[in-house]
C-alpha cells in the first residue's frame, strides 16, 4: 500500500468524472454509508462479492481528497473512516488470538451485509414506485355515496308514564308514586280462610264472585285483589278435589259448588 | 401508461365490449355524471359511447347498482331498492323528560291548549325545546287560535301521538277517577286542589275534554 | 328503520343472488375498502359477505371496474389497463424525497420496524420530517411498541398504503420472498456492537416478520 493512486480503480474517462462528481457533490450523499455503496459501484461486482478492503481504501482516499480541497465533512464521515483505516489494519494483519472482539471478516461481512441490504430496500422503493397508483393509474370511485350514519334519538313514553304525569300535576303534592298498598291486597291465604267454611253450603253452583270478603266489593282495587285471591283460593280447593269449577262462556262469571264426595 | 397514449386508437377503434370496459371504468371513476360526448372525447377515436352505453346498461340491470340517466349525463346508482343499505341507523332509546312528558299530557288531557295555560297548571314555564320536542316528536302541533286577545295558539295532540300510545283518541285517555281507581292517584284530593282543578276548567274551552273532567272531579265528592 | 331492524332478518337471510346485490351496492357507494365485517353487520341477519364477495369477485372478472382486496377490505377500483382514460384530476401529491420513499419502503419490508432500525439500515438518522409526511400521507402508522428497553414505538403500513399501491397484504409486496431468503430482512447486529444492538435484536422476536403475515392471514378471514 505505498502512496496508493486515489484513482487507481477508475479506468473510463466517466468513471473518473464520476468519481470527482463525487467529491464536489459530497453534501448530496445520505451518509457514509450512501457514499460507500456509490463508491461499491466503481468495483463493478456483484455486492456479495465486493473487496471491503478495496473499499475502505476507496472511502479514505475520498475522504483525504475531500480534506484537500478544504471540503468539511460532516463527523459522521470522519468516524466511518476511522472505522474503516481500523477496518483496513485488521483485514491487514494476520489475526491476533489473544485479541478480543470480532475478526476483520467479520466486520468487513457486517458492512457487505449493510450495503447489500441498503442497495435491496433502494431497489424495492423503486419497484414499489413503479407500481401503479391509486388515483394515477386505477380510480376508486369518483361519486361515493356514504353512508349516512343518522343517529336516531327516539323518545319513549308510555301511557303509564303520561297518565302519572297527568296525576303528578293534578293532585300536586298530594301524589305520591303508585306502591304496592298491602291494604288493598288480600293475599290467597286469607281468601282460602274465607272460602273453606262456605263451600260447604255451595250445593249448587254459585258465582265466585258471592264468596269475596266483606269489604272488598267496593273499591276496585280491593275488589280486584280479592277476585284474583278468591279465584286462586278455589283452585286450590278444586285441586283437593272439594270443589268443582265451571264458567260458562269466555268473561262469564266463574261459579264453584260443592264437589259431592261419593264419588271419591 | 404512454403506451396507451397512441395505441390502436389511431388505427381502429377498440371492440364494443372494450369500449363497455372502458365506459364503465370511466363513469366509476368519475366524480360526476358524464354525457355521451365527453365520453366520446375521452374514448379512443371511433368508439360509439351511445351503444356501449346501451350495452352497459343492459348488463347492469336488477344489479346492485344501476346505470341512470341524470340530466344529460350517465352514472353509476345504488338501486333504488337497496337504499336502506346506504343508511346505518343507530337507534338510542331516551326517556322523556319530566317537562316534556307533563307538557305532553297537558296538551292531550286539555287539547287545545295555550302555552300560558299550560304553564297556568303546571305552575312553572315551559319552555321553548321542550314544546319544540314534542313537536319535533310529532305528538303535538299547532292548532287554531284561541280568539282571545292577543289570537294566542293552541297545541293539539297529533295522530302520531295517538298511534304511539295506543289511543284511538284523545278522549279515550283515562279520566282522574280512573286514574284513581288504577292506583295510580292517591284518592284524597287535597284541600285546595279543587280550586286550583277549578281555575284550570275555566281556562278550558268547553270541549269533550272539560267534560271529562268535570265528571271526574263529581265521581270524587 | 325499525322496519328493516326485525323484517326478514327474523326468517331468513336474503337469497345469495340478493346478497352479492347488496354487496356490490354497498362497495360501489364506498371509496375506501369495506372489511367483511362490515358488510356483514350491514346486510340483514344471517348474509355471508364473504360467499357473495367471491361471487362478486368472478362476475366482474376481465371488466372496466375490478373487486379487489386490500388488506382486510374489499373496494371496486378500475382496471389498471384503463388508467389512460381517466381525467388525472389527482393533486399532484408533492414529490416525495427519496428519504420518504426509502423510509417507505423499509417500513413496508420491516414491519414492524422502530426508528432506530430504519436509521441502522439507512445509515443516516431519520428526520422528523420525512416520518411526518408519510404518516400524513396515511401510508405508515404506529404500530406496538415493542418490549424492550425503553419499549420503542415501531412503524408499519396502512391499509391506504396497499389500497394507494395497489396490493392485496403486505405479502404482496414486490420481492419479499427472494429479500427474506437472501436474508437481506434480517436484523443482524454489528459484530462487536451486541451491547448497543443486542437490544434491537431482542426485540425482534424470531418471527417478527411472522407476525406481521400471520396478522394477515387472521385478515383474509
Amino acid at each position: 500500500m505505498s502512496d496508493p493512486d486515489p484513482w487507481d480503480n477508475v479506468t473510463s474517462v466517466e468513471a473518473r468524472r464520476a468519481a470527482e462528481a463525487l467529491i464536489v457533490d459530497v453534501d448530496g450523499f445520505e451518509g457514509p454509508l450512501d457514499l460507500l455503496l456509490t463508491l461499491s459501484r466503481t468495483q463493478k461486482v456483484d455486492l456479495r462479492r465486493i473487496s471491503i478492503l478495496q473499499l475502505a481504501e476507496q472511502y479514505l482516499v475520498f475522504v483525504e481528497q475531500a480534506r484537500k480541497l478544504r471540503i468539511e465533512l460532516a463527523a459522521d464521515y470522519l468516524v466511518m473512516a476511522a472505522w474503516l483505516a481500523f477496518l483496513k489494519s485488521r483485514l491487514l494483519l494476520p489475526p491476533d488470538p489473544t485479541e478480543e472482539g470480532p475478526s476483520g471478516e467479520d466486520m468487513a461481512a457486517h458492512l457487505a451485509f449493510q450495503l447489500e441490504r441498503l442497495q435491496a430496500m433502494r431497489e424495492a422503493a423503486a419497484r414499489l414506485m413503479a407500481r401503479d397508483h391509486l388515483g394515477r393509474d386505477f380510480f376508486a370511485r369518483g361519486i361515493p355515496e356514504d353512508v349516512t350514519r343518522v343517529k336516531r334519538i327516539t323518545y319513549t313514553a308510555s301511557l303509564l308514564d303520561l297518565m302519572q304525569a297527568y296525576a303528578r300535576i293534578r293532585t300536586r303534592d298530594d301524589f305520591r308514586p303508585y306502591v304496592m298498598d298491602r291494604e288493598a291486597i288480600l293475599t290467597m291465604e286469607q281468601a282460602l280462610d274465607t272460602l273453606r267454611p262456605l263451600i260447604g253450603f255451595a250445593g249448587d253452583w254459585t258465582s265466585l264472585e258471592t264468596y269475596l270478603p266483606q269489604g272488598w266489593t267496593h273499591d276496585p282495587a280491593r275488589r280486584r285483589s280479592a277476585t284474583a285471591a278468591t279465584f286462586a283460593a278455589a283452585l286450590e280447593l278444586a285441586k283437593e278435589g272439594r270443589i268443582e269449577l265451571r264458567q260458562p262462556g269466555t268473561f262469564d262469571p266463574i261459579e264453584i259448588r260443592r264437589k259431592d264426595r261419593r264419588d271419591g | 401508461m404512454a403506451e396507451h397514449d397512441q395505441d390502436p386508437s389511431l388505427f381502429a377503434a377498440p371492440p364494443m365490449a372494450e369500449q363497455e370496459r372502458m365506459v364503465e371504468a370511466v363513469l366509476f371513476a368519475s366524480a360526476e355524471p358524464v354525457t355521451v360526448a365527453e365520453l366520446n372525447a375521452r374514448l379512443p377515436h371511433g368508439a360509439d359511447a351511445a351503444e356501449a352505453l346501451q350495452h352497459l346498461r343492459r348488463r347492469y340491470e336488477g344489479r346492485g347498482v344501476q346505470l341512470t340517466r341524470i340530466g344529460d349525463g350517465w352514472a353509476f346508482r345504488t338501486a333504488t331498492d337497496l337504499g336502506f343499505l346506504m343508511h346505518k341507523e343507530t337507534v338510542e332509546t331516551r326517556k322523556l323528560s319530566r317537562a316534556a312528558i307533563e307538557t305532553l299530557a297537558i296538551v292531550a288531557y286539555h287539547q287545545p291548549v295555550t302555552r300560558a295555560e299550560i304553564e297556568e297548571i303546571r305552575g312553572v314555564s315551559v319552555s321553548r325545546g321542550t314544546v319544540d320536542q314534542l313537536i319535533e316528536l310529532d305528538w303535538i302541533r299547532f292548532g287554531r287560535r284561541r280568539m282571545t286577545p292577543g289570537r294566542p295558539v293552541t297545541f293539539v295532540v297529533t295522530q302520531q301521538f295517538l298511534d304511539h300510545f295506543g289511543l284511538e283518541s284523545a278522549r279515550d285517555l283515562p279520566g282522574l277517577k280512573e286514574l284513581r281507581a288504577a292506583g295510580l292517584l292517591d284518592s284524597r284530593p287535597l284541600p285546595g286542589a279543587e280550586d286550583k282543578t277549578e281555575d284550570d276548567e275555566d281556562a278550558l274551552p268547553p270541549g269533550d275534554q272539560g267534560d271529562m273532567f268535570e265528571d271526574d272531579e263529581g265521581a270524587t265528592r
